[in-house]
């Protein structure tokens, strides 16, 4: 199986007035074609950090001190991630490299509709899907369980589920070879995050997509997962299969991790 | 799929408990509607509470106008002249300033609600107040209204971009002089102006509106004159209020930065200044456009001043004229309008503003 | 102080323009009561904008119900007389959801403490509080140290919500009532929370309604269970038996809906969206939607 | 003690703020001193009496700052007009700030009808463009004193500072820390007191600086017209002076840039302290802005 | 003391007096080379010229080059030039006038001028006290007009009068009463009638009245009727509102965009020492001494002393007024009237002498200490009152008759009289100072032709108590039996009679102890001429009457003035 990514040595810093805050320290992680590859770990242990700097859009104080990450697009040649600038990282987002915000109450301009902010991508990135916007924009939202009618509504008028799967299917407009989605389904209801969760499997199925889902619930990549890595205190801990790590968990941590999920003890039917 | 509610049986007491009369509900059913309703209310309230308080403030003044006139032709003439007591009750009459103070306040604004009329003028009996007013609304507006939209226009845009590319050079020299001069008042600026432009320089007119020698008219030299002679009166209005538009469009805009649509729209991979203007600036000049309908208000005040500098033959003159002579007439209508006009813009961008912010909830 | 917080058919509306009602229903004819005696944790669960907080706020008087009445020893608490307010608000006390805003930026957190012993008459002198507010802290594993003198941005949110336990153990009201106080808390935090919780439970004889939205903290506390959906009490009994055997189909949704942490528990039916009928879950306290969403 | 270790720590936080305090700080100690600085100017006689040297004299060793048409030490006048105009400014301001804070607060907390009138009377008295009135006003008050006018200009200004400090009341009045002190048995006025008007300070200082911004130019557009309180000179009275006389072609440019540049540069530290304040305290500034 | 004044520059920077100037482009409708440019006041009233209604007619604005009296006085030189009418004739018991017209005087619409026109003004005012302008003297003394022919006059009094052509005299800008065409007015209402455009008789026309401009533009009127006499040089006059900006005012006139006034004392004097080579400077006398009115009624308490008046009078330091407080350098003022040589006779040297004007801070303390000691606090009483003056004037607080009261209020608290000095803005002065709430006002004197008409405004029956408007008539409140006896004899009198004399200096010595009005100051009042586009304007030696540009005898000035022959920037 090739790799879509292939993070090396990678390492975020924040500096403060305290000295520089080691975000990231030193991680080595490949990210495979097709596979949707969880990150867990607790609060604060860096995973946002990760997400933000591989999509280039860490702000100061943060800043890469070190690594690579070779991003391996489909009909492109590689490039690596951390170094590209300007025209060539802009036509890079979204096309090849797309996000899945946490914030999905915030994420949508809350003054443009729905469809303009589809529009916005596609009129940057692939203007020759210009004029089949009409079409494009409802099968999108149709992918996610959304009526068409939700394209020319405000962000306002939807709820955060709704306005979560807009994203979702923005994340996927042009069909990226990676999406990462920061905490998804955090802020969500547990009925929506199942209804997410299932479009988010989905998405793979239908686009063929490489997903990396970052949560701190376990059970999210317990059942959405192919592979999961966790990380502690800005290191890689374990990485591996989903059914590996939560059944046999190699790492003290994340046995401790795995053992602190209070059960429902219940199975479900 | 709107959850309907089942009606309601008069179960609450302390809230909202009236049967749904067939207004009330079709007023809760277009809230758009039951939302322009209540805010045209308030606007008839505070235009009612506005003009009101400024009649009685100018009648509660001490000095009889009559007398003042007197004094001023008696300062003209030299000669005491003679002022019979005839004469000043004549006046007394005209100026509506007989009978008790509320028996002059309803026929006051009864002639002002029905007639429009404001009663005779006293720099330039017996002109009505409204004449005398209207003959120099077209120049206050022009200087003023054009003014005020070009440095709302100039400080919003440049504001953003120093918000936007906060931390460059450029911005900052923006924000910190803004911060120095964004409430130094207009007239000073038009001061240096008119040193620099019109003594030193002699390149300018420093004062009226047009060249007298071009017959006012809607002529090519005209409309050119009166641009020349606006220049300087205009760019200091200008100047001082693009930089306290630009200093409170970057506040408005820094926190905006932080927003998550920001990050996202960059992450989309759209381009800076399709960013900047799809994203960030529609966001903030909302807000600002509220914001400059109070303004509209103290740029009159300060705009007082400058048409004074200038000799403009605006409203200002004339309020600065009026108050002179105390001439209370001119003086009310002149504020008066100042109310109307402030109140009536808010009231268009409130009604105007659910329609170009999707956000704002008019029903609140 | 042994007393009954009782809810009697209690209803509360807001005003909202744009429905078609011009209200909304927070919390729909909610009656229940709780006892203090035996000590017992009662869980209320329910999706976001269920009422669930409304209802907090109704028993701890900080809302006065549009219809109902919410009784303390038998008497409406609106109409109490000084000293029943008093032992009222002695006895029923909240543990509230956002550890980030219980506390006034302007103080250090210590000031929380210092207020309940004054307010509450707890301690004669100086010396006596602080070694009350020093043993309230450990009581809740918190070193004094490490947290007196602090302001609250100093806090890690585990900190400061164990900081509210502290007060609340200080107080030994008989009824403690928590909104969500463990959503915003890592897994780790949490269930240190709860434990106190539970200790406080056993120790100190404190009876808790417990609020959240998650299932599995509602299955650690264990107790009874009450489900709430769009203000309307639909089920309640012991949590082992809800959970087994639910009985009202959004129950059963909503236990469906928890994702096990187990990758061979994997879900294999899809839900449907119309299941979820009309949630809005996005801005709780913003449902006033001209139109309502659609999912 | 608290509220000193919480102002200094803003005050660290912010250079901009610092900066602004410290012109203010100058220009507050100059006009606490500037009876002894006249004397000084005057050694021995009054340096502002009219007619006190020949007029129009140009600056040199015995006047820095030249003398005016009536004979008087522009340096003295200036000092003396820094510390009317700062006093008006302080009058002006406290009358203001605590109007509009009381007017706020009960509007604000107690909202229903209170609020509906107090609102829609603020509302009222901002759209009254302040200047004719202020005029009328100084007609009608005989023989005002500088704290009258104060008085006159606040009349004005409170409704800007009930305001906004209105709406910040209205959104703090939810916050739980509110909910949390009334579970602790805090009686509403202890509410306002230590609850919620500590987080309003920031706000508080801002409508204070704004006010007395308004107040100093206020006082310098009645000099314009001749209303200004008798018997005493103000900054804007000496710009005044040198616009009406035409000082600037004369070459007397001290009584034009004098005062003009100590006007701006108070109009700038108190921007810098409003700001400043602003960015401590609104935490999504904090860092942001600070360049 | 330092480097001196703004206005003195050092000799050798003076270039000579051909140094060129910078002509700039006068914003008016008419070839600048046939106009005469003056600046002037604020103008509000532009369509309307109606003298019987307030504010009816613009002043300053030059109407006056377009109006016409039946006789000019010049105060400077005493003389009385007929004017539309050739001369007036008084019965021997003063109770018939006869005026007769110039035959060849006609209106600028051509219409004949004459008795028939001023029989009809002088009736039409008579009983129309709502007028302004009517009733007063014409309604007291006039009973019947008859005109034998249409050059003739002849008035009939009630009661005798020997100064009822006072009335049509133009001494200082403008008589009292002008007489307007019969037969364009007799047909309007006169309160509401705007005569516009006006029809007169003067040199002028209006040509055109420009609001936003602040202009009034007048032309020479070639059918004038009396151009053998006075043939006017400029074909175009306009009048001109001047900014309110000094700055902006001189550099008007320095770029000769005005010919007359538009500049101040500092800059005109500045200009002249740098060498501006176009600058004509011409002192004048206003007819009007600058003074202070002191309250004389009981009720003010120390203020009705006349020991008082004489305290506050050695308190006045005229010289250091006079030299700093006044833009020139003017003169003290002793009598209550200007120092004109044609006023010379009404001044008695012996009386003031006696009565000497002085300042003297020692003699001020001793009066008071007379009258007012002081009390334990060092605090000086009045019948157990500690004093403290009420010090009101009309001017703003950066004008002379403010600063004036300001030099005043500053000498008595140094004998330790303390006064609050106020600024009043317009009628809130008038009302204060017509209802006698003040101490002592500063502000200009009024004017009279002869003492005793002065005089006559100083009765006692004119004095209302405090609080009630004294209708422009005594408001010091001055009560003296003695002079009130004299005054009666005056009226009737020709003032400059024998048998007037010795009251005329009763009258005076009266004044002297009593101090009603107090003169500060003699005002000058220098014009200022630019000669890029106009020559021969008035000097000091010749000042072709009067110099001052409101007034009607400014037609003398512009009859003898020449072009230059400078032409306009294009
Ligand atoms: N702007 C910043 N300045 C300083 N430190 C920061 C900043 N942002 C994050 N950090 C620190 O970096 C570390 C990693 O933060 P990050 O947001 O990546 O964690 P996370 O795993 O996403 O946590 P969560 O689950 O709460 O979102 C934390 O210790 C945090 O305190
Ligand atoms: N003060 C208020 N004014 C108007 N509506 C309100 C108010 N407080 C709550 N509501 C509305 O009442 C309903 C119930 O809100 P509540 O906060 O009780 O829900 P919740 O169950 O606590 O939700 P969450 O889990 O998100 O905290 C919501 O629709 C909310 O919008
Ligand atoms: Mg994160
Ligand atoms: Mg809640
Ligand atoms: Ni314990």
């Amino acid at each position: 199986m090739s790799n879509v990514l292939e993070i090396k040595g990678f390492e975020v810093a924040y500096s403060t007035n305290r000295g520089d805050v080691k975000a990231v320290r030193g991680i080595d992680l490949d990210v495979r074609r097709g596979e949707i590859l969880g990150i867990a770990g607790e609060s604060g242990s860096g995973k946002s950090t990760l997400a933000v700097a591989l999509l280039r859009l860490l702000k100061a104080p943060g800043k890469v001190t070190g690594g690579s990450a070779m991003f391996h697009p489909a009909g492109r040649s590689p490039v690596d991630l951390l170094k590209v600038h300007g025209e060539e990282l802009r036509v890079l987002r979204w096309s090849a490299l797309s996000y899945l915000p946490q914030g999905s109450m915030s994420s949508l301009n809350p003054v443009m509709r729905v469809q303009d902010q589809f529009k916005d991508v596609i009129i940057e990135h692939a203007p020759e899907r210009k004029d089949s916007l009409g079409e494009l924009v409802p099968r999108l939202l149709g992918q996610v369980g959304l009526e068409p009618r939700v394209a020319r509504m405000y962000p306002h008028e939807l709820s955060g589920g709704m306005k979560q799967r807009v994203l979702m299917a923005i994340a996927v407009a042009l069909e990226p070879d990676l999406v990462i989605a920061d905490e998804p389904t955090t802020a969500l209801d547990v009925t929506i995050q199942r209804v997410i969760l299932q479009s988010l499997a989905d998405l793979r199925t239908d686009f063929g997509v490489t997903l990396m889902v970052i949560s701190h619930d376990m059970g999210v990549h317990a059942q959405l997962a192919d592979r999961v890595a966790v990380m502690y205190e800005g290191r890689l801990v374990e990485v591996g299969d989903v059914r590996q790590v939560f059944k046999n968990p190699q790492d003290a941590y994340t046995r401790q991790l795995i053992e602190s999920i209070p059960k429902l003890g219940r199975r479900a039917s | 799929m709107t959850a309907e509610a089942p009606p309601v049986v008069a179960v609450d007491k302390s809230q909202d408990s009236a049967p749904r009369s067939g207004v009330r509900a079709w007023l809760s059913r277009h809230p758009l509607a039951a939302y322009s309703i209540r805010r045209l209310g308030l606007y008839l309230v505070e235009l009612w509470g506005a003009l009101t308080i400024t009649f009685f403030f100018f009648r509660l003044m001490p000095g009889d106008p009559i007398q003042t006139l007197i004094q001023t032709l008696q300062q003209n003439y030299i000669y005491n002249a003679q002022a019979s007591a005839e004469l000043i009750a004549r006046y007394q009459q005209e100026f509506g300033l007989t009978g008790n103070l509320f028996s002059q306040y309803l026929k006051y604004m009864e002639k002002l609600v029905l007639h429009g009329d404001m009663g005779p003028s006293l720099i330039n009996y017996p002109t009505p107040a409204q004449t005398v007013i209207l003959r120099s609304l077209p120049w206050t507006i022009g200087l003023l209204g054009l003014s005020a939209v070009l440095a709302w226009i100039l400080g919003v845009v440049i504001g953003a971009i120093a918000g936007w590319r906060r931390g460059k050079l450029g911005s900052r020299i923006a924000t910190n002089l803004s911060i120095a001069l964004s409430h130094v008042p207009y007239f000073f600026v038009a001061l240096i102006l008119v040193y620099i432009f019109a003594y030193s320089m002699g390149m300018l007119p420093a004062r009226s509106a047009y060249d007298s020698r071009i017959d006012p008219g809607i002529s090519l030299a005209f409309i050119g004159s009166v641009l020349k002679y606006g220049l300087l009166p205009g760019l200091s209005i200008v100047l001082i209020g693009t930089f306290s538009w630009i200093l409170s469009t970057r506040m408005l805009m820094v926190p905006i930065l932080g927003e998550d649509y920001l990050v996202y729209a960059e992450a989309k991979g759209l381009k800076g200044w399709r960013i900047l203007t799809r994203y960030a600036l529609r966001n903030c000049y909302l807000p600002q456009i509220t914001a400059f309908g109070i303004s509209l208000g103290f740029i009159f005040n300060g705009n007082v001043l400058v048409e004074q500098l200038f000799n403009y033959p605006g409203l200002g003159t004339t309020l600065v004229t009026a108050i002179q002579q105390l001439d209370f007439n001119t003086i009310l209508g002149v504020t008066n309008i100042a109310i109307f006009s402030v109140l009536t813009a808010v009231l268009l961008l409130d009604l105007l503003l659910p329609l170009l912010d999707p956000r704002v909830k008019y029903w609140k | 102080m042994k007393s009954e917080l009782e809810l009697r058919g209690v209803q509360q509306r807001f005003h909202a323009r744009g429905v078609a009602e011009g209200y909304i229903t927070a919390v729909d004819d909610v009656s229940f009561s709780l006892a203090a005696s035996p000590p017992q944790i009662v869980s209320l669960v329910g999706q976001s904008g269920s009422g669930k907080s409304t209802i907090a706020r109704n028993v701890l008087g900080l809302q006065k119900p549009t219809a109902g009445s919410v009784l303390y020893g038998g008497k409406d608490i609106f109409k109490l007389n000084r000293a029943e307010y008093d032992e009222y608000r002695r006895d029923v006390q909240p543990v509230f959801q956002d550890p980030y805003a219980i506390f006034n930026p302007f103080y250090r957190v210590d000031r929380a403490l210092w207020k309940a012993v004054k307010k509450f008459k707890l301690a004669d002198t100086r010396a006596k509080g602080l070694e009350l507010i020093e043993e309230s802290l450990r009581a809740v594993r918190l070193e004094p140290e490490n947290v007196l003198g602090r302001y609250p941005h100093q806090l890690s949110g585990g900190q400061r919500q164990r900081i509210m336990l502290a007060r609340v153990h200080m107080l030994r009201p008989s009824f403690i009532i928590a909104d969500e106080p463990v959503s915003m808390l890592d897994a780790q935090v949490r269930k240190h929370f709860l434990d106190i919780l539970l200790d406080f439970q056993r120790q100190h004889g404190m009876t808790t309604l417990f609020i959240t939205h998650d299932l599995s903290t509602v299955y650690y506390l264990g107790g009874e269970v009450m489900v709430i959906t769009k203000g309307q009490i639909v089920e309640r009994g012991p949590v082992s038996t809800v959970m087994h055997d639910p009985s009202h189909p959004y129950t059963k949704l909503l236990l469906d809906s928890i994702p096990q942490p187990d990758p061979d528990l994997r879900w294999t039916s899809r839900i449907a969206v119309d299941e979820l009928e009309h949630v809005d879950d996005s801005t709780p306290g913003d449902t006033t939607k001209p139109e309502a969403p659609i999912i | 003690m608290r509220l000193l270790t919480a102002v200094l720590r803003t005050i660290r936080n912010s250079r901009r703020l610092a900066s602004g305090l410290a012109i203010l700080a100058v220009m507050v100690l100059l006009a606490l001193f500037s009876p002894l600085i006249v004397k000084l100017i005057g050694g021995g006689k009054d340096p502002i009496e009219v007619a006190a040297y020949e007029k129009w004299l140009v600056p040199g060793p015995g006047h820095v700052l030249g003398t005016d048409q009536f004979g008087r030490d522009v340096l003295a006048m200036v000092v003396k007009a820094l510390s009317v105009s700062l006093q008006i400014g302080a009058i002006a301001g406290v009358i203001s700030t605590v109007v509009g804070v009381i007017v706020a607060f009960v509007a604000g907390y107690k909202g229903g009808w209170i609020d509906g009138i107090l609102s829609t009377f603020t509302g009222i008295l901002l759209v009254i463009p302040t200047f004719p009135l202020l005029i009328a006003l100084s007609a009608y008050a005989k023989n005002v004193s500088l704290f009258q006018v104060g008085v006159m200009i606040s009349i004005f200004s409170w409704p800007f500072a009930a305001k906004t400090i209105r709406s910040q009341v209205l959104s703090l009045r939810t916050r739980p820390y509110v909910d949390l002190a009334r579970v602790s048995k805090a009686r509403d006025l202890e509410i306002i007191v230590t609850e919620l008007l500590p987080n309003l300070l920031p706000f508080i200082g801002v409508g204070f600086a704004s006010s007395a911004l308004g107040a100093i130019f206020g006082l310098v557009g009645l000099e314009v017209i001749g209303l200004g309180p008798g018997g005493v000179i103000d900054l804007g009275q000496i710009i005044f002076n040198a616009i009406t006389t035409g000082a600037l072609t004369l070459g007397a440019w001290p009584m034009f840039v004098v005062p003009i540049v100590l006007l701006t540069l108070l109009f700038a530290a108190l921007n810098m302290v409003n700001i400043g304040l602003e960015e401590v305290y609104n935490p999504r500034l904090r860092g942001v802005a600070g360049e | 003391s330092d480097g001196g004044s703004y206005s003195d520059k050092p000799a050798n920077a003076k270039p000579a007096a051909t140094k060129s100037i910078q002509i700039g482009k006068a914003n008016i409708p008419v070839p600048r080379e046939q106009t005469v440019i003056v600046g002037q006041v604020e103008y509000t009233v532009f369509d309307s010229f109606n003298g019987m209604i307030p504010n009816g007619n613009p002043s300053g604005a030059g109407v006056e080059l377009a109006t016409e009296p039946l006789f000019f006085l010049s105060f400077a030189t005493g003389k009385l030039t007929p004017w539309l009418a050739t001369e007036y004739k008084y019965n021997d018991d003063h109770t018939e006038l006869t005026l007769k017209f110039d035959p060849k005087a006609h209106w600028n619409d051509g219409k004949p001028l004459g008795a028939n026109d001023f029989r009809f003004t002088v009736m039409a005012l008579k009983d129309r006290p709502e007028l302004f302008g009517g009733g007063g003297e014409l309604k007291e003394f006039v009973k019947t007009v008859e005109v034998p022919d249409p050059q003739t006059a002849v008035v009939k009094f009630l009661k005798p009068t020997p100064r009822f052509h006072y009335n049509f005299i133009a001494a200082i800008a403008g008589a009292p009463n002008n007489i307007l065409p019969e037969h364009i007015w007799k047909s309007q209402d006169l309160t509401k009638y705007k005569d516009n455009p006006p029809v007169r008789s003067g040199p002028y026309k209006l040509k055109q009245a420009i609001r936003n401009q602040k202009m009034f533009v007048w032309e020479k009127d070639p059918n004038y009727w009396n151009k053998d006499k006075l043939d006017v040089k400029p074909q175009y006059v306009v009048f001109q509102s001047t900014s309110k900006q000094l700055d902006q005012a001189s550099l008007a006139f320095e770029r000769a965009e005005f010919d007359v006034g538009s500049i101040d004392t500092q800059h005109a004097t500045q200009l002249s020492n740098t060498g501006y080579p176009n600058l004509v400077t011409t002192q004048f006398h206003d007819p009007n001494p600058r003074v202070m009115w002191l309250n004389c009624d009981p009720a003010r308490g120390v203020m009705a002393e006349p020991k008082m008046h004489w305290a506050i009078n050695h308190c006045l330091d005229r010289e250091k007024i006079g030299t700093s407080v006044w833009d020139v350098k003017v003169p003290p003022a002793i009598y209550p009237w200007a120092d004109y040589p044609t006023n010379d006779k009404w001044k008695n040297d012996e009386l003031a002498n006696k009565y000497k004007f002085e300042y003297s801070l020692e003699k001020a303390t001793a009066l008071l200490d007379e009258i007012a000691p002081k009390n334990a606090a060092g605090k000086r009483t009045y019948k157990g009152k500690e004093i403290n003056l009420e010090i009101i004037t009309p001017a703003q607080v950066d004008k002379a008759e403010y600063a004036i009261a300001n030099v005043l209020k500053t000498d008595l608290a140094k004998v330790g009289v303390p006064c609050t000095l106020r600024s009043l803005s317009g009628s809130v002065h008038d009302e204060k100072f017509q209802r006698g709430e003040y101490d002592i006002d500063s502000q200009w004197a009024g004017f009279a032709i002869d003492p005793a008409q002065l005089y006559t405004d100083w009765d006692s029956s004119k004095a209302q108590p405090i609080g009630k408007n004294a209708a422009n008539k005594n408001k010091m409140r001055f009560r003296d039996p003695a002079f009130d006896e004299i005054i009666r004899k005056l009226t009737g009198m020709d003032p400059e009679s024998e048998e007037a004399k010795p009251l005329l200096e009763q009258a005076l010595e009266i004044y002297f102890q009593k101090l009603p009005l107090l003169p500060v100051i003699q005002t000058g009042y220098p014009q200022y001429f630019n000669t890029a586009f106009w020559k021969d304007w008035p000097t000091d030696d010749n000042l072709y009457e009067v110099p001052l540009n409101w007034w009607p005898h400014f037609i003398f000035v512009l009859a003898k003035i020449s072009a230059t022959g400078q032409k306009g920037p294009a």
